[in-house]
């Protein structure tokens, strides 16, 4: 596993908004199959960088290779297409369709599937993540359904790497538990998982290893058990939490 | 229950197709024209549906006008094939256009849109020798000699076709596409949706059958002037149709457009003195108290009795 | 917002390539210049409170310029009946469109400020329509005038002759323009109507009364029109049609400027009254007037999403 | 019991006898009704029905006028004539404004064939349309007779008034369609006379023209074109525009000091409240008709009053008496045929000779396409204090010209 290329590589990133650097000479790799978790307090940069990284911005400087290959100038659906797909922190249901509608949607062009198939494969995402009420328009979904959701979208483009941008915040202990399984099972599947998230439980249950974002730079990188003894993330972080 | 939806379209067609049989030439005009409305109507509505305001729809009438009617007179073209010509050109300079204004949004994308049939008007006016400048160009003789029934037909067809397009647009992936971009364009870019192509796509179609449209109205009069071809009743009129019908759907533009159409046509005789009153009136209690339209309406008067009845609410 | 930052440095470029145009133009066709500033403040002056109530109350109001149709009529009305100066009937025909403004935004456009804006379009528009037809019924289409002697004076300086009356837009443009930029940022009220037009939800939370701000925002808009209306009585022709064109045009100012910018539609429509009398002087190409007022429009408005398009 | 049934049946015979002995002539007017010309062309042939039926009708039926409201739309004009033709069934169709709505309803006016008067539609465009159409009679002269009537009418005041100078013309023309035809059948008729031919040979020696947006569609800013014209320095200034332009061109012509020796206007109707304004008087008008007419002509003195007394209004427009003399005209044919029959109708029409309130006798003659074209030209009129009076032609003439245009001091 450690002899394969890396599946995704960030080189010198660098994203600006006016006079704010948001993501500052960020460089690191993600090897397939591996479970990255991104941390770092409220402004260091993680949904930029998922941003950037899925194609939504621009990057200001630096590249970005998926497999191998330059994505740096590729528009964000190109990127979904190349097999980079994402959750949004805020959930964006596209509100005038269904659940299954919603899923189908990435299934389509995501995956480039035609209609019955589109719908076949977002039925079977659905049940993967354990969505039952597939019918329902958005306004009757619950919080755990619309997070189900926004994975389902994610994965019903066939990606090889998912960025899932808290999906657990919100959640009770009984929805988060099941959110973990269902993210270790994607994983299982063969998909590569970047995990940002608020909640350290899970990222202790969940990455292999992780980095440790403040003010767009990397303070730290490891395991959960290294980085969590560092000064500087205690401080930077964890300092900050309570 | 689906056959029977089947059943009553098929219906309504062949009614429509047929009307010239047992409609006298007055409402057979009315209804041309109302036809005319109608496929305006729902091009319209179709780039509405990506979320696109457009304000361009007299423009790409006025530009099909224009190429039907001069290249019948230039170039002889047979007046059918010319309409089709006016299709192709509107839908050219949309492409061409597109490439630089569907990057603008909302209010922006609204305004460019008026602005551009704002500079195509003045070009008709001012390229004398070509156009006619602002008195215009007219045909030796209408297209099929002004026989009201096959205009009627031509105009039927046209409108038939933009049913099927917005239909098919309705039924196809392409339904998926745009509902998504319009909702969400972040979404809708990270489900793969290229949204750059697909919006391209919608205004080339759309500004094609507006072309058309455009083409058959100046066959069927054989005329063409700055002030009628690109006269704001062909922007207007249809938007305020689509808005009573109910818009993103087919049948919203084709009931609203066949409601307002007559209804105008009815006041008008009655009151033949500030009759536009009155229309303004029912458009503004149409906003107020119809707020999705007459379709909107509809639909919520089903789901009550629907509830009422007790039939099973599951059923998407 | 942030964009205007990092190009700081073109906020010096452009003015200047303006001047230096202006310069030029006024060697070449200094009547263009005069003609251009008085038309293209008049311009302005109708546009401003169109943008007011599109960027506060977020309605954009196809009734718009039917309103200065509404107001001159009023106006033509009292110096008919009174014999009342058109430019001092401005004190009853302003307040009397406020209270116009403020009937029709009770009665229908606080109806419609949570419908989508094209419910809000269908509704002016109906109203646009009402008005015209009224207005047709009551006085019929023929136009109709006040003859007064001051509209058609003009003054001599070195070898120039000009009419000093349309001077009137530009005084009436830049004294609304500071008027409204001192309330909206020096006055309680005008602070919480910035604060609405910023973010509507934000403003009710912390306590602001919106309901009443866009009651007053609209009214004042319908209001400042009348004073456009009183101030064009003397030099135009009125009809039923006579205000719709500015419809058009304070919509294409207020896109120009950009929303909210208050001051830049003065300078949108001082540039594009200029660029318009500019072609109306080149001999045999007048008739392309018109496409100024649209080719800037678009270029400006593309030139824009460009420079905002990466963020 | 009995008897009620037979007050019934009596008045049930009265009825329909009465209905079907004076089956009226149905005359179909499509006119825009919210349009000052309209309204006023509508009332005018209300008055004429209604004068004609108090006299006991045509035939011995009377006559029954349905008017619809064209809205100056093309294809709600063409609707308009489907529905007079099939609804209500008319026997002719009268009316007529716009040239843009009317050649969309000539393809269905040739469809019906009807005996046809029409009073509006100036464009030669209409009339290359109409080719052919022998039951079609055009009751307004051409935009290119127009044109040539005003030479003739110039020359002949060039005669009586040797010190008016008609040299050099300058034209400003609204860019619309109006404007524009005007133009160009200047520009046609004064290459024409280069050739030595046609009404213009000898008046005009030089010719200018340049357009201006009306203030009818969002213009009103001459400033631009009458700077041109002064310092061209013409004989006479004309402009082709709309009533909406009327004043405010006076206006901006006196603001820069512009007083050509003849100022003429050319717009289809004027403000009402021009003639109020001291900055009228002097001005040169073409017009088919005005009030002052009443001084020379009983007939334009009855309809007048006729008018006035009938609407509590005055006839605003030319399109009054013309829509007055559009069913007199047809009236008088009628009678003269003693039929409804077409050919013979059609020949009548041919033959009548009608004193119209427009100072001038209707008869009918070929024009360059039609063979039945009623008024060829204007008059030649000029504002005196607030008044039009009639200074061409001579026979109808209210008041002697002043010449040249009075000077701006003092206005």
């Amino acid at each position: 596993m450690k002899n394969e290329p890396p599946i995704l590589t960030v080189e010198k990133l660098i994203k600006r908004f006016g006079g704010l650097v948001a993501v500052d000479n960020l460089s690191f790799t993600v090897q397939q199959g591996e479970v990255l978790g991104v941390i770092g307090p409220n402004g260091a940069g993680k949904t930029t960088l998922t941003n950037v990284v899925s194609g939504l911005y621009r990057p200001s400087e630096g590249r970005i290779f998926f497999q191998g290959k330059d994505v740096t100038e590729l528009d964000a659906h190109q990127r979904c297409r190349l097999g980079i797909s994402r959750t949004f922190q805020l959930m964006r249901p596209i509100r005038e369709f269904t659940i299954l509608e919603n899923v189908m949607v990435s299934a389509l062009f995501g995956k480039g599937l035609d209609l019955k198939s589109a719908q076949n494969r977002a039925r079977e995402v659905c049940e993967f993540v354990g969505l039952k009420r597939l019918k329902i328009p958005i306004e009757s979904a619950t919080v755990l359904e619309l997070k189900k959701m926004e994975i389902a979208r994610a994965l019903a483009s066939g990606p090889q790497l998912v960025f899932l941008d808290e999906v657990m915040a919100g959640l009770n202990v009984d929805e988060t538990n099941e959110m973990i399984e269902t993210v270790k099972k994607i994983n299982a599947s063969g998909v590569t998982v970047i995990v940002i998230e608020h909640v350290m439980n899970v990222i202790k249950e969940l990455t292999h290893r992780v980095i440790v974002l403040d003010r767009g730079r990397i303070i730290a990188e490891g395991s959960y058990e290294e980085v969590s003894h560092q000064p500087e993330v205690i401080s930077a972080y964890l300092g900050e939490e309570e | 229950m689906k056959k029977l939806g089947m059943l009553i379209i098929l219906a309504v067609v062949a009614l429509g197709f047929l009307f010239p049989l047992y409609a006298g030439p007055y409402p057979l005009h009315v209804m041309t024209t109302v036809l005319t409305y109608m496929a305006l109507g729902l091009s319209w509505d179709m780039m509405l549906r990506t979320g696109q305001l457009s304000f361009g729809t007299a423009g790409f009438f006025g530009l099909g006008s224009y190429a039907a009617l001069l290249t019948t007179l230039y170039l002889g073209l047979n007046p059918l094939a010319s309409i089709f010509v006016g299709g192709v050109f509107a839908a050219i300079v949309a492409f061409a256009l597109g490439y630089a204004i569907l990057r603008l949004r909302e209010i922006y994308f609204a305004i460019t849109t008026l602005a551009l049939a704002g500079v195509f008007t003045v070009v008709a006016r001012n390229l004398h020798d070509f156009t006619g400048g602002p008195e215009g160009k007219i045909l030796p003789s209408a297209i099929f000699n002004g026989d009201p029934t096959k205009v009627y037909w031509l105009t039927f067809s046209v409108a038939l076709g933009s049913i099927l397009v917005s239909e098919l647009f309705q039924r196809t992936r392409i339904r998926f596409a745009i509902t998504a971009i319009r909702n969400d364009e972040i979404t809708a870019k990270s489900s793969g949706i290229d949204i750059f192509k697909y919006l391209l796509f919608v205004f080339v179609i759309t500004s094609a059958i507006q072309g058309v449209v455009g083409g058959a109205y100046a066959q069927q009069y054989g005329f063409v002037s700055p002030e009628s071809a690109f006269s704001t009743n062909f922007l207007l009129l249809p938007i305020a149709m689509c808005l009573a019908g109910g818009i993103y759907s087919t049948l919203g533009p084709v009931i609203g457009s066949v409601i307002l159409g007559v209804l105008s046509e009815y006041l008008k005789l009655r009151f033949p003195y500030g009759h536009l009153i009155i229309y303004g009136v029912i458009i503004v209690a149409i906003v107020l108290f119809m707020p999705h339209g007459i379709l909107g309406m509809l639909k919520k008067i089903a789901q009550k009795t629907r509830t009422e009845v007790g039939g099973n609410e599951n059923e998407k | 917002m942030a964009e205007t930052k990092t190009h700081g440095r073109h906020q010096f470029t452009l003015p200047l390539l303006a001047i230096v145009a202006l310069i030029l133009i006024f060697i070449f066709k200094p009547y263009a210049v005069i003609y251009g500033v008085q038309r293209g403040s008049l311009y302005a002056l109708i546009a401003m409170p169109l943008a007011l109530t599109l960027g506060i109350v977020g309605i954009l109001n196809l009734a718009h310029g039917d309103f200065l149709t509404l107001g001159a009529y009023i106006a033509y009305w009292i110096f008919n009946s009174t014999g009342l100066d058109p430019l001092l009937s401005i004190f009853a025909v302003a307040p009397l469109l406020f209270v116009v403004g403020a009937g029709l935004y009770k009665i229908t456009v606080s109806k419609v400020l949570r419908a989508p804006l094209l419910n809000q379009l269908l509704l002016t528009f109906g109203i646009a329509m009402i008005l015209e037809e009224v207005i047709n019924l009551i006085w019929t289409s023929r136009p109709r005038n006040v003859y007064v002697n001051y509209a058609s004076a003009s003054a001599s300086i070195g070898g120039f002759r000009f009419g000093t009356y349309e001077f009137s837009y530009l005084l009436a443009a830049v004294g609304v323009l500071v008027l409204l930029r001192l309330f909206l940022k020096h006055t309680r009220l005008g602070k919480a109507a910035f604060a609405v037009g910023q973010n509507p939800k934000g403003a009710k939370i912390v306590g602001i009364n919106v309901e009443m701000i866009y009651l007053l925002i609209f009214s004042i808009s319908v209001g400042i029109v009348g004073i456009a209306a009183g101030l064009t009585l003397p030099r135009m022709s009125i009809f039923p049609l006579f205000g719709s064109p500015f419809t058009l045009k304070s919509f294409c100012l207020a896109a120009m400027a950009g929303l909210g910018n208050l001051t830049g539609i003065l300078w949108s429509g001082l540039a594009l009254g200029i660029g318009e009398a500019l072609v109306q002087s080149i001999e045999g190409y007048s008739g392309w007037s018109d496409i100024v007022f649209f080719g800037v429009l678009i270029a400006v408005i593309t030139i824009r999403s460009y420079r905002g398009s990466y963020v | 019991m009995k008897k009620f049934l037979a007050i019934t049946l009596v008045l049930a015979l009265v009825v329909l006898g009465v209905a079907a002995k004076v089956k009226p002539i149905k005359l179909g007017a499509v006119l825009p009704l919210g349009d000052i010309t309209g309204r006023q062309a509508a009332n005018a042939m209300k008055l004429a029905v209604k004068e004609i039926n108090a006299a006991g009708g045509v035939l011995g039926r009377p006559l029954e006028l349905i008017i619809v409201d064209d809205e100056m739309n093309p294809s709600k004009g063409a609707a308009a004539i489907d529905k007079l033709a099939t609804i209500d069934k008319v026997d002719f169709f009268i009316g007529g404004m716009s040239s843009g709505v009317h050649l969309a309803q000539i393809p269905i006016l040739k469809k019906y064939q009807k005996i046809t008067v029409w009073i509006g539609a100036a464009s030669h465009l209409c009339e290359k349309a109409l080719a052919g159409a022998d039951w079609y009679f055009h009751l307004h002269p051409w935009d290119y007779q127009q044109g040539a009537g005003y030479a003739i009418g110039w020359k002949q005041i060039l005669e009586k008034y040797p010190q008016v100078k008609f040299d050099r013309v300058f034209l400003a023309y609204e860019e619309g369609a109006f404007g524009t035809a005007s133009y160009k059948a200047y520009l046609a008729m004064l290459e024409q006379a280069k050739q030595g031919e046609g009404p213009y040979v000898g008046l005009v020696k030089e010719f200018k023209g340049e357009s201006f947006k009306s203030a009818a569609f969002g213009g009103g800013d001459y400033r631009a074109v009458l700077r041109l014209a002064k310092e061209w320095n013409p004989d006479a200034f004309i402009w082709a525009g709309y009533d909406a332009d009327a004043l405010p061109m006076m206006a901006q012509a006196k603001e820069i000091g512009f007083a050509p020796p003849i100022f003429i206007g050319a717009p289809p109707g004027w403000p009402a409240d021009f003639g109020k304004s001291p900055l009228s008087e002097g001005v040169v008008l073409y017009g088919m008709w005005a009030p002052s007419l009443n001084k020379v002509s009983p007939v334009a003195e009855h309809f007048y009053n006729a008018y006035v007394k009938e609407f509590g209004e005055e006839p605003a427009t030319y399109f009054a008496p013309l829509g007055y003399t559009n069913v007199y005209f047809l009236v008088e044919g009628i009678k003269k045929a003693g039929t409804l029959e077409k050919e013979a109708l059609i020949k009548a029409l041919e033959q009548v000779e009608y004193e119209s309130p427009l100072g001038e006798t209707l008869k009918i003659a070929p024009s360059a396409v039609i063979k039945h074209q009623g008024f060829t030209t204007q008059k030649i009129l000029q504002w005196q204090n607030g008044k039009q009076e009639v200074i061409w032609p001579f026979e109808v003439q209210t008041a002697e010209f002043i010449y040249p245009f009075p000077k701006w001091e003092g206005r």
